[in-house]
């Protein structure tokens, strides 16, 4: 058991460090992904690798190899300055891997820069409202009409897609195959005729999302990532580059950190409500399942770093655990708040920004988002336990 | 031996439910939550005599009891109705009734839906923070915070004694701010009061207490039916959408998401009309039914209410359906007049287990 | 609502109870029901029709009208008196309401009487090794031979086969039918030879229920009730019959006070449990589940009275919820006794006489015995809430 | 960084793993169970190296760190097996290491598998009822519960004030009664003092807690094992057992309850290793990590050993399989050394959220 990272490593952190001291007040402070603050600070990420940091440099990247560790210390330095670590959205986290891995040198040249740099943001189109779960029923038709795909069909969940350039997307131009393989994977302009965005607000109040609709939309034939009919596996091409999010538990330490804060200080009848012995002990309970989850991400962290391992069955519940333990740790920060808990909005007696209620929404969002927690059982049986998939009840179509 | 539902109650809740189906539909009760008003809902209500229910008839009312009181409510949770019941229909006129005749007039506005009244309970259950309300020489001072409902003519308030006054919502004494909650079907209003005029309706801490046991009755009916409904959205849903060519509801995990719902809300609805029947004719087991009725309704509900809207997959957590104005009318319910580890908390002093 | 039975069952509540004062001393004590004092005990009990109260006269019964509240009242008093209720088992339970289903003239008059008596002990041969809860896949095989058939294979979970006269069991006469159809359901006595009975131990430690092998086991054609291959119909015939048994939510009720008690009178550092705020608020939710559970009971209660009434979920739900409620009750009584709710059989500080930790267990096998939680769910979602069931994936052999 | 086992653990591990494979079976286990004794398992062990393995190499041992005893522990709850090793190998080492150089003699007698320590230390952590430990003058007054194992030469007793002494088994002011519990894969006993002779071994706090907190940690590793034990051999049941014409892990209900025992249990698998690890690595984590570690797994496990038993039907009710010892076992370890509830508030004092 060895929890550092050697020297090398901390020296790469205080460079960090002192690059963030420095420059921290460059940086963008909101969400704004249009500004040209948040492409001159996104440029400088690149620039110094904190950003992009493997992306090749004919393509704007900085170039340089994988390094789990150096990717993990640089969103820990940013996350503990509260500074923005630039630029994200499904543009750069899923299309840039995805044209690395699929895309033809004319489609790199042509989309991975303007990505990176800001000036082209994206939009994924895969869920549609009949294909959730069963993404592979896609119903998007793209239908070949010349030299040009006409597509007609509606996706939901595009986040980002009201203000997205381009989007990349899955259609279905191949009606007549086998659900898997009549998919393809589309790039196109977000400004071409016969597109509508709907704003899709949320539980949460917000429109997190939104709900895009096609009509006879026109796209040029070479604007495709791989073959006709090999859609599918483009979109899973990436499934395995995992995304280097800063790690969820940290997150949910983070918060019971403030919760015990919030408990501190708010009282009932006069009482703290940390001197509640009730509400302690789930505090207690919740505080357990951080620290499970905290030593069960460092464990899947070492095993990526050492080569070989496969972190398994560690990798495979963090959702699942890790969204329900979120969930369950905002709700109880609401009932410790009792009818204060309830507060929202432009409420004056909001605790935290409202974020214990928005949180508490948000995460059953999450639970259900990205494969629900049945999906998700479902991988952690058949995969990760090896029990038998459910018996065919009819062939695939 | 009969438990349930008397001929008249089936009839009660037929009514009650024709009419808020027509009148309450999601639709109505979203222009509420944008800021619209409850006032066409609570007439029709009016006109059924839903006010008029826990009034005596020789004040005027229908005489009926809590259990009719807890079936309206219910049917009120299931169609998430904005409306002053709560606090006009149920805690008002059980304290105004147990004041003797001094409040006819008042009883009779309440029954003609022409006076609604607020209730400020919270600071009497359980202070939060710096809230706190003094009464004296009939006039109150301090504030209360999340009084309901943000349109009552007056509001009988709690002060720390458990004692109750009305105060005009007019008064110059008072002064109401609204307080945004997730639950937009309902609105909370914070109370301050600066040598606010306040009549005295009771000193007699029974009387707060039988007007906080039939609230939390009634609040645990609304969430009955607040869940039932999600059950049901849920359980519709599940078998009209298709997932992997075939109905996601034959699917044994949603199956078993559904029965788990069904197993632990189905006693609910008999503890619920235990809770009302209790009211009225069991007074030595009413308060502590009260109490475990309100706070094990608040946890199911919890239980359901994320898990019809888990059954519901990424449309759940959309605005489109709406499902989540039941699961915050849920969530609402269960800090209203009390958070359950407190609510327990007293159930087990009621019975001598602890101070 | 009207929770009062009238004026007329509370006279005959008081018959019971003047029968009970003054004749309890003549019932039995423990559960033996081989010696004499069980089988004059019953006697009375039938004569005065406080047991097999609506079995016909002419077998031996009491010959009374059905009445679910007199039945009810019966058992709440015997229960209340802690006196033997009369003979049980499923002899009585459920063959002697199955042959007056199903049974021919010979048949009630020759098995009912001696077994209402305590003369004629049955055991019941349904599950196997390889059928459980699919129970129809039942493997044991009876091949007719001249006038005899020849049985052959192994039942599971057989009670009280070890003192039982008689077995009614269900064996596969037609290996070729559709399985639901090639089941016969016969009677034979447990003396005849090639029958084997042992004893099953189980994780109470007790043996409360035994595995029955047969081998060449011969019995006479005409010992079948129904025809050759209904033996799936006669066995389901019952099941509408509900058993009349003291609703299972009371004896909750009775353990949680029996808790309260025992949480009143033990200590950790000097401190009473019932002080402890933490086991304090895990005994009044689950004091409150048991509330819900009793007053569901009643409408269950009330619906059966109130005929057209269908009891619909609120009935299908109590097993399932019942039998977790009593495990978790039990298991609070454990936690909150810390070690002490370790001790078990001749620990001298045994609380309880052990049943703490026995019922704890006991309740986990009724989760699992007689249709496990799985099956009820089934039930529950596709009866109860009218869902679509599973797709058939194969036809059924 | 390389969270997890480094070869030579692995190896070690493998060196138990295999030794228990073959020497603590099932069968092997039900023989103690019925009557008979350990000697042979710990023997076994001893050539392992397993009850020197905390003890220094200057004094005798192999000197291996906490994380290196919880291996062995998981794997020895795993296999369910009866052994001294909590107190012998784990608590009494960890104390009388902490002594200086006074223990050496009785150390090397502890690596050597000639000497086993027992531990009575609940009423120090938790006294229940009229139990209670005094020290005066070199000798104790009063009874220890529920101390393991029965078998011991010598028990290390902690008294009210949780200083720590050596008490011979033998010593005639000491009476051991076999106390029957649930879990007859290991043994514990009533010690009752009638001034019997007590060597101080601590009068220091801190030791105490240093022994609790490795023998919570090492608790929570024999739990780790015997539930994921269940886990596997639930697993493997539902791929072999067949109802309906198909393995019954082919049903979403059925692979559901394997997952979420899955899910629940792998984090803790990290949990235990850090925690083994703090208690060398990082003093300013262990305790409260220790404390977590303890608890978190007791509620884990309650979860898995209900859920692998319902996997198995009927069968797990059974004793044929044999599924009920690891039950129990997990029962029994929820209780030892200071249920959940108790060592959660632990936690919260260690963290100064009370007191």
């Amino acid at each position: 058991m060895d929890l550092s990272f050697g020297p090398e490593y901390e020296g790469f952190r205080s460079e960090v460090a002192t690059f963030l001291a420095s420059n921290a007040d460059k940086a963008p402070k909101g969400n704004d992904l249009r500004g040209q603050q948040a492409k001159d600070w996104q440029k400088l990420l690149i620039e110094h690798g904190y950003t992009c940091r493997t992306i090749p440099k004919e393509f704007g990247g900085y170039g340089a190899e994988p390094d789990i560790i150096k990717t993990r210390i640089i969103a820990e330095e940013f996350s503990k300055a509260r500074v923005n670590a630039g630029l994200g959205g499904q543009g750069i986290s899923m299309l840039v891997p995805t044209l690395l891995e699929m895309g033809t040198q004319e489609q790199k040249e042509q989309f991975i820069r303007p990505t990176i740099t800001g000036d082209m943001i994206w939009c994924q189109g895969y869920s549609e409202p009949g294909a959730g779960s069963d993404l592979a029923a896609l119903s998007t038709a793209a239908v070949l009409d010349g030299d040009e795909w006409v597509i007609n069909g509606q996706k939901i969940w595009t986040s980002t897609a009201q203000i997205a350039d381009w989007i990349f997307c899955l259609v279905r131009s191949e009606p007549d195959a086998p659900k898997h393989k009549g998919i393809s994977f589309l790039l196109f302009d977000m400004k071409t005729p016969g597109i509508e965005v709907r704003p899709l607000v949320d539980m949460t109040g917000h429109a997190n999302f939104n709900e895009t609709f096609f009509t006879d939309v026109r796209v040029p034939k070479h604007q495709i990532v791989g073959e006709r009919g090999q859609g599918w596996q483009v979109a899973n091409a990436i499934l395995g580059h995992e995304r280097e999010t800063l790690a969820p538990a940290n997150t949910a330490q983070t918060r019971i950190n403030a919760l015990i804060e919030l408990m501190k200080n708010e009282t009932a009848d006069g009482a703290r409500l940390i001197d509640n012995p009730v509400y302690r002990d789930r505090l207690m309970k919740i505080q357990g399942k951080v620290m499970a989850m905290r030593f069960n991400e460092l464990r899947v962290l070492s095993a990526r770093l050492n080569a070989g391992q496969d972190p398994g069955l560690s990798r495979m519940i963090t959702k699942l655990e890790g969204t329900e333990l979120r969930h369950d740790l905002e709700g109880l920060a609401i009932d410790v708040m009792g009818e204060i808990g309830l507060a929202y909005e432009d409420n004056p007696h909001l605790r935290g920004g409202g974020s214990w209620q928005r949180d508490y929404m948000y995460f059953l969002g999450l639970i259900i988002g990205g494969g629900t927690s049945q999906i998700q059982k479902n991988i952690i049986s058949e995969r990760g336990l090896g029990m038998p998939r459910e018996p065919k009840f009819e062939k695939a179509s | 031996m009969q438990f349930g539902l008397s001929e008249e109650q089936i009839l009660l809740l037929d009514n009650v439910n024709r009419f808020l189906d027509d009148n309450s539909p999601l639709d109505r009760v979203r222009a509420y939550a944008d800021g619209g008003d409850d006032a066409d809902i609570w007439a029709g209500l009016t006109e059924l005599g839903v006010p008029a229910l826990l009034i005596p008839e020789a004040q005027g009312g229908i005489g009926l009891d809590p259990l009719d009181a807890a079936i309206v409510a219910e049917s009120l949770g299931a169609h998430i109705t904005p409306s002053p019941f709560l606090g006009t229909a149920v805690m008002a006129p059980t304290a105004l009734v147990a004041s003797g005749g001094k409040y006819d007039d008042l009883l009779a506005e309440i029954a003609a839906g022409t006076h609604r009244v607020g209730i400020a309970f919270s600071e009497a259950i359980k202070r939060r923070n710096d809230a706190q309300v003094e009464a004296r020489d009939g006039r109150l001072f301090g504030k209360s915070l999340f009084a309901f409902d943000a349109d009552a003519d007056s509001y009988l308030v709690a002060d720390q004694k458990q004692h109750l006054y009305l105060v005009a919502a007019d008064d110059p004494g008072l002064t109401r701010t609204h307080l945004t909650t997730v639950d937009k079907t309902r609105r909370t209003v914070e109370l301050t009061y600066d040598n606010a005029a306040a009549q005295s309706v009771s000193t007699d801490v029974r009387v707060f207490e039988s007007v906080l046991d039939i609230g939390r009755v009634a609040i645990a009916a609304d969430t009955m039916g607040a869940a039932q409904n999600m059950l049901d959205q849920a359980v519709e849903y599940a078998k009209q959408r298709e997932q992997f060519n075939r109905p996601i509801g034959s699917f044994q995990a949603v199956k078993h998401m559904c029965a788990e719902m069904a197993a632990q809300l189905e006693p609910c609805r008999s503890m619920v009309w235990f809770a009302g029947h209790a009211l009225a004719e069991l007074p030595e087991e009413a308060r502590v039914t009260a109490c475990h009725t309100k706070a094990h309704l608040a946890e199911v509900a919890q239980f359901v209410a994320k898990t019809a809207t888990e059954v519901h997959g990424g449309m759940g957590f959309t605005d489109l359906v709406g499902l989540h104005y039941w699961f915050k009318r849920c969530g609402a319910n269960r800090q209203w007049l009390g958070a359950p580890e407190f609510v327990r908390q007293e159930a087990a002093v009621l019975q001598g287990l602890t101070d």
